[in-house]
């Protein structure tokens, strides 16, 4: 083809985009900085898997506790390795809406999906998973209506 | 050519409301209402149809009335403007109001229908011991509503209830709780003489309930698309007294031993 | 904002002018676009995560990592892995900005390699499930989500074909050896057969057994516990401290890997789903960024490249991101 | 000196000025000229198919298993010409789907984005031209999926254009296809829309500030950032309903399902899931299907007001408003869904709040008409029928948003009323409208007026005839998606009501010849448009008629807003954004280049 395509190449916005960059570039160093912060909190969340990790009996604090480190691993990978420490205000166009809306979705769903149990049909229960720790003391009555029909 | 594409659209109210006002002669209206409840969701709909139908009439002969006026052939002078701060707070304050108000005007009634349950019974908590049992279960599959009452224990889901299929028969002046199930795919639950609507989903079983005030026999729809058979899906409800709905029920319940002992003497059931 | 001047068509061959833009953002064009679309990514991955989020805390139970088959050590190291090539990414855009063009190359191989690593790791990973019955769903699938009187029944039908299969092969063999009874003796895989049917006999008198208390106890608790007995005979369920391998149940699908009998994992088939859409999406991502990578290899990684580096890094760092969140979600959670 | 005046000369410069072969100029163009046509001629073609589908189901429910008349045999020739209950459920959803998602999302983003965004704001082309041509050439295996799925076995998608499981799990190869057409359509727009928000944010000529943006771009803009967020979760979603019909996953089927006595799927899932992601997209997409509308009519409301849009800067922020409240909605389409009644009460106050901005836009083009010079030339009957018609459909909203009104009309024939009078009437009556205002830009020659004023005036009639009674249907309770209505007593006298609005139905089509018919001898007959035949403000129409590669011939600066008409400040009723005021500078800041 002889078609040369397009491709806009912005030489000189391409430094502007870097313009504010000078100051901060300590080089390589700074990488090997996050990378090790990043392998060190990676160990802090598998941490919450050895048999030193006190909660085990409470999961939500070992759950908090991970979320809580992987945003933090998040936002140091956003920062550093994806440089938007040193952009300008744009990012939080970009980025606060569809937090938002990602955390809007996830709420609206609870009640529904989350909470999916809370009408069930007795069909389903038949086939349903029983919650853990129900054990096998105490029975539903409705369970009683199992196959026993057939 | 200005003033005649006025009033081409001046039509548009004008026959609006002309629709809307011999519907109701030609009996192209609401149907009937024989529920305790479903005159709150038809005063709800006239509030509405007359709140928009004066906003629909206002604006659409504005409309009408600047094509009329403002025809570029009369030559007049453009009035020259780029807006105006205090028309447009207007224009937002009162319609805010006016949506705030509807929507905090109807949440009794969407409670009334959806939220209060009665099968919390009196106290209004459930899994109490005044909670109120189902009179009926309706499973809905591709394309017929199965019916399950309690029987005369008044507990579902033993060797005494009564099973019957579309036919639905309720009692008159009661409170009736539905338990809405679905076998297969989606259906909706649509009583248009009740003002009731639910969906039934695979998977759940969602409490529905009304009370009807007057006998008869009405069309049991349904509203969700279930499939190549779901124009056909139709049931009837009829409402009877609490003395004839009994006996019904009785003698359903006898149709039904009596099938089954004669399938058993036939060694019919396996 | 000052007018930034840039030329927007380097060939004049078209013979149209060149136009004067008013860029709304300090940033090439290039870059906002990999933005644009990578918050279409996080959408994306809200929608499949969040389903995941919801599903997994509104079921009535959820499978243990063991249970599945999940080992929290091997995806430990996957994440270190995909950091790990997060770093080389951006070291290669480093290396580039300096017109270091072999070490850019280097660090580009890294990644490459890192990535191939990746999914080389999330494919034993698989295999693990696989090699188990674990799978979205039927036929594969082993998975019950309890044990009643259908996971019982199939238990004796999968026992059925077992047996049938075997006694075929049996009869083959026989057939086979017909005129040489002596090497019908010696043959080990006969011997094996017969082995193999005993068990299989045995355990079918042991389900058959355990149907007929279930169907017929008077008392749930009995009916449960045998059959809760059986599921746990053949894939003992909860966590066994200390086995650190995740693999070391003893259950008789382990001890005898052919039996290939129905499993109970409470809650194991909204898991498999679960888990092989996330991981399975998270890994075409890599294989995307992956199919990049090795189109640049013969490319001149110098300071002309550096934009479409980056642009390529920040998509491979998302990728990286989603995997944070996984890793906890998927192993430790 | 006026731009316009510059480079007269180039009026007839033609859009292959370089040698490139008919292939790369015509079919694989990059140019973002030939790729809006491109759009434009397909989407009119699902134009016509939809519409031919929509005949069939008004044949059905008002003549129930009627023989079709001549081509009833000839289609289904196994029932004796008429159409089967299964057909009717592929009729609608296929109608449904070609309409939404071939033809009113490609025409407004694909046809009328890609040909305006870069004229109006002063670029040469779309940022990544690459891009934008496959984005048209990813609609193409849509195309094929959705049009082939019509012979494959079992027929196609039957599911209704929601696509409700367990029903669509249930569904042949149709549905599978179905799925496969939307993602690739999805990814189409992906391409098109991070494309667009680029090229909007970066390629605006010197001058062209944000506040200085026509509605159309506003419009356009915004459609693509809410496509941006909202489609991705559609096409997970879509994902999974794919992975649980070929996979097996549960997804979106609770544990032991099991339809026609099939063994049980293992599920876990809920099909409540389907609707909450399928609508949180499909509903912003109600809004995606309608922004880049309102801002092209505002267009053209202005321009033949002769008067400048009336709060440019409120319609702005209401589209915004209307795009961010358009995420906190979906649920007013589960009122009665089985979903949490508690959640319903709060979809209904977000929706109620939704029309808010609606109301804004809708009195601002009344205060742009009033006290203006009304030209009544086509398009801006076009464009005042849009208003006229969109606060039916806009108020009709409020019955469903109320929840206990909803209750009774949901999935009756008000909800078709609605929806169509905010998709056909309009919607398409503002794509009819940028049709006739642009068309003289697009290809150099000027429409028939007295034929599209027909046109007008019967679409507009029998628009009202087939969609207002749809409303009186629906207040019978009336239910949508049915073959054969009368089964039910209730319903039984709706038949003649049926009757008429098929009569105008079939009208409506048919005058839609006209339409074709001017249209395509207007391409080649119409009388020689020249640059600027509305006298209108934007930047589009500085340039040549038809512009040609790089659209400019001169380097527009722009000066003012896009609505300066009967400015005090200049002698003509109306004020090209880039004409310099006069003294100011004598010269533009830099001279045009050839
Ligand atoms: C372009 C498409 C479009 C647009 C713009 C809208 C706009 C609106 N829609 Fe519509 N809608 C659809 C397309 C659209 N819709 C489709 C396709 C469906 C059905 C899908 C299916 O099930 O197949 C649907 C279904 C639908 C439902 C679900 C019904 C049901 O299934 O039961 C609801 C419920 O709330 C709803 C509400 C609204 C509201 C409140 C608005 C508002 O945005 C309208 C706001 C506008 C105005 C109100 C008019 C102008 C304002 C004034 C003149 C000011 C004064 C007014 C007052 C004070 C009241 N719509
Ligand atoms: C943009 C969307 C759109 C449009 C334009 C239309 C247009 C029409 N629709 Fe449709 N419709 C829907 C979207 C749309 N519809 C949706 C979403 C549903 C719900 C489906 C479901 O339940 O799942 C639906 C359902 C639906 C039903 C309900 C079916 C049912 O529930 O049982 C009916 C019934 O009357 C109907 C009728 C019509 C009619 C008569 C038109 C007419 O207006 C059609 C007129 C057609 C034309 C005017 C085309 C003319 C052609 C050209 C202009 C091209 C010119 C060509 C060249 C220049 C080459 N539609
Ligand atoms: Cu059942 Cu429709
Ligand atoms: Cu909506």
């Amino acid at each position: 083809m002889t078609h040369h395509g397009h491709q806009h190449v912005h030489g000189s916005m391409h430094d502007d985009a870097h313009a504010g960059d000078h100051g901060h570039d300590v080089g390589i160093s700074k990488y090997i900085y996050v990378f090790l912060a990043l392998c060190v909190l990676t160990g802090a969340s598998f941490f919450t898997y050895s048999s030193l990790w006190p909660f085990h009996s409470q999961p939500a604090i070992g759950w908090t506790f991970m979320m809580a480190v992987s945003c933090t691993k998040a936002m140091l990978v956003i920062l550093f390795f994806m440089h938007v420490k040193y952009e300008a205000n744009w990012k939080y166009v970009l980025t606060i809406p569809a937090a938002f809306m990602s955390l809007f979705l996830l709420l609206a769903l609870v009640p529904d999906i989350g909470m999916r149990s809370r009408w069930t049909a007795e069909e389903r229960q038949q086939f349903m998973a029983e919650p853990r720790d129900a054990g096998h003391g105490e029975e539903h009555p409705e369970e009683h209506a199992e196959p026993a029909a057939h | 050519m200005g003033k005649f594409w006025a009033l081409v659209f001046l039509l548009v109210p004008v026959l609006g409301v002309a629709c809307f006002v011999f519907a109701p002669v030609y009996q192209h209206w609401l149907p009937i209402d024989v529920s305790q409840e479903g005159h709150t969701i038809d005063h709800l709909f006239y509030f509405i149809l007359w709140l928009t139908g004066v906003v629909f009439v206002g604006t659409e002969i504005a409309l009408f009335w600047f094509m009329l006026r403002y025809d570029g052939a009369a030559n007049r002078k453009v009035n020259y403007t780029h807006g105006s701060h205090s028309l447009e707070i207007i224009w937002t304050i009162i319609p805010a109001a006016t949506l705030l108000f509807i929507a905090i005007y109807q949440m009794n009634a969407w409670a009334d229908s959806k939220i209060r349950n009665p099968a919390a019974g009196p106290d209004g908590i459930l899994g109490t011991a005044d909670d109120m049992p189902p009179t009926v279960e309706v499973t809905a599959r591709q394309f017929e509503w199965r019916l399950r009452y309690p029987g005369k224990n008044g507990i579902l889901g033993d060797q005494d209830d009564v099973h019957v299929v579309n036919d639905l028969r309720l009692p008159v002046q009661e409170e009736i709780l539905v338990d809405l199930k679905s076998a297969d795919v989606l259906h909706s639950f649509f009583l248009p003489n009740l003002r009731v609507k639910q969906d039934a989903v695979p998977g759940m079983k969602i409490p529905v309930w009304f009370r009807a005030t007057e006998k008869g026999s009405f069309d049991i729809v349904c509203a969700e698309l279930c499939g190549w058979g779901h124009y056909k899906m139709k049931g009837r409800v009829t409402f009877v007294s609490r003395g004839e709905f009994d006996e019904w029920l009785d003698e359903k319940y006898r149709e039904q031993t009596a099938t089954v002992d004669s399938q058993v003497a036939q060694g019919d059931v396996e | 904002m000052a007018t930034a001047h840039a030329t927007a068509h380097d060939d004049h061959a078209h013979g149209h002018v060149g136009l004067e833009y008013h860029p709304g953002l300090p940033i090439s064009n290039g870059k906002l676009i990999v933005w644009l679309f990578l918050s279409t990514e996080i959408m994306f991955f809200a929608g499949l995560i969040g389903t995941y989020i919801v599903l997994r805390f509104g079921a009535p139970t959820w499978p243990l990592p063991h249970e599945v088959h999940l080992s929290e050590p091997i995806g430990a190291f996957n994440t270190f892995v995909l950091i790990c090539s997060s770093v080389s990414v951006v070291l290669c855009m480093e290396s580039a900005k300096k017109n270091n063009t072999s070490a850019a190359k280097g660090w580009l191989l890294t990644t490459f390699v890192l990535g191939c690593v990746f999914l080389g790791v999330k494919m034993y990973e698989y295999n693990a499930k696989f090699s188990h019955g674990i799978y979205p769903a039927l036929p594969h699938s082993r998975i019950y989500e309890k044990a009643n009187l259908n996971y019982a029944s199939a238990v004796r039908l999968r026992l059925e074909a077992l047996r049938s299969g075997l006694d075929a092969e049996s009869a083959a063999i026989k057939e086979r050896y017909a005129e040489d009874p002596a090497g019908l003796e010696q043959n080990a895989d006969l011997a094996e057969i017969n082995e193999r049917l005993a068990l299989v006999s045995k355990l079918t008198a042991d389900a058959q057994a355990v149907e007929t208390t279930a169907a017929t106890a008077n008392n749930i608790i009995a009916s449960r516990a045998a059959l809760n007995g059986l599921a746990n005979k053949i894939m003992p369920l909860g966590h066994h401290p200390g086995d650190e391998s995740g693999d070391a149940h003893h259950g008789l699908n382990d001890e005898h890997p052919w039996l290939k009998l129905p499993i109970v994992i409470p809650g194991g088939n909204m898991w498999a789903s679960t888990y092989f859409l996330l991981t399975g999406f998270h890994a075409i991502h890599v294989i995307v960024g992956l199919i990049v990578f090795a189109m640049m290899i013969p490319m001149t990684l110098g300071v002309m490249a550096t934009g479409f580096i980056e642009n390529i890094g920040l998509y491979w760092h998302f990728v990286d991101l989603v995997w944070i969140f996984l890793f906890p979600l998927l192993y430790l959670f | 000196m006026s731009s316009i005046t510059v480079g007269h000369a180039h009026d007839d410069h033609a859009a292959h000025a370089h040698a490139g072969g008919f292939l790369s100029t015509y079919v694989f163009s990059k140019d973002h000229k030939i790729i809006g046509l491109q759009f434009l001629f397909s989407t009119l073609i699902w134009f016509l198919i939809g519409g031919l589908l929509a005949l069939g189901i008004r044949w059905q429910v008002a003549w129930p298993w009627a023989e079709m008349p001549v081509i009833g045999k000839m289609l289904f020739a196994n029932e004796g010409g008429q159409i089967s209950p299964e057909f009717y459920t592929i009729l609608f959803t296929m109608h449904a789907t070609v309409m939404i998602f071939f033809v009113i999302i490609p025409i407004l983003a694909g046809a009328f984005g890609n040909y305006l965004i870069p004229l109006m704001i002063g670029a040469d082309d779309m940022a990544f031209p690459t891009i934008n041509m496959l984005s048209y050439w990813f609609m193409w295996p849509a195309f094929i999926a959705i049009g082939s799925s019509f012979f494959v076995e079992g027929g196609a998608a039957k599911s209704g254009w929601t696509s409700y499981p367990p029903l669509s799990l249930t569904d042949w190869n149709g549905q599978t296809l179905w799925l496969i057409g939307l993602t690739l359509v999805g990814v189409s727009s992906m391409m098109g829309s991070v494309n667009y928000m680029t090229t909007i944010i970066q390629m605006r000529a010197p001058g062209m500030t944000m506040f200085r943006l026509p509605m159309t771009i506003w419009g356009m803009f915004i459609t693509a950032i809410l496509q941006a967020f909202a489609l991705p979760v559609l096409t997970a979603a879509g994902f999974m309903q794919l992975t649980d019909r070929m996979f097996g996953t549960g997804f979106f089927i609770p544990e032991g399902w099991s339809v026609n006595n099939a063994a049980a799927a293992s599920g876990g899932g809920q099909p409540l899931l389907w609707q909450h992601l399928f609508w949180f997209y499909s509903h912003p997409a109600v809004y995606i299907m309608i922004l880049p509308a309102m801002g092209m009519v505002s267009d053209i409301i202005a321009c033949f007001s002769r008067k400048p849009l009336f709060g440019y800067k409120p319609m702005v922020y209401s589209i915004a408003g209307i795009a961010g409240l358009g995420f906190i909605v979906w649920g007013h389409h589960m009122f009665v869904s089985g979903m949490n009644p508690a959640l319903g009460m709060t979809f209904m106050v977000s929706t109620m709040m939704i029309a808010l901005p609606s109301a804004i836009k809708t009195f601002n083009w009344l205060g742009t008409v009033w006290g203006g010079h009304i030209q009544f030339t086509t398009p801006m009957l076009f464009a005042l029928s849009f208003v006229a018609m969109f606060i039916i459909g806009g108020l009709s909203g409020i019955f469903m948003a109320a929840t206990p009104v909803d209750i009774f009309i949901h999935d009756t024939y008000f909800i078709v009323a609605h929806f169509h009078y905010v998709l056909f009437a309009g919607t398409a009556m503002g794509v009819f409208g940028a049709i006739y205002f642009w068309f003289p830009k697009m290809f150099g020659r000027m429409m028939n007026e007295t034929a599209g004023k027909i046109h007008f005036f019967f679409t507009f009639l029998f628009l009202n005839g087939t969609f207002f009674t749809m409303h009186i249907l629906g207040v019978v309770g009336f239910p949508r998606r049915l073959a054969d209505p009368y089964h039910y007593q209730t319903f039984h006298h709706l038949q003649p009501l049926n009757e008429f609005i098929t009569y105008c139905a079939i009208g409506m089509v048919a005058v839609q010849v006209i339409f074709a018919a001017n249209f395509i001898l207007s391409m080649f007959l119409g009388p020689k448009a020249g640059r600027n035949p509305w006298h209108a403000n934007g930047l589009e129409w500085q340039a040549p008629s038809p512009p040609g590669h790089g659209n400019f011939d001169f380097q527009p600066v722009i000066y003012r807003g896009p609505y300066e008409y009967n400015s005090p400040e200049s002698s003509k009723d109306y004020y090209p954004q880039n004409e310099p005021p006069p003294g100011a500078h004598p010269e533009p800041p830099s001279p045009p280049i050839y």
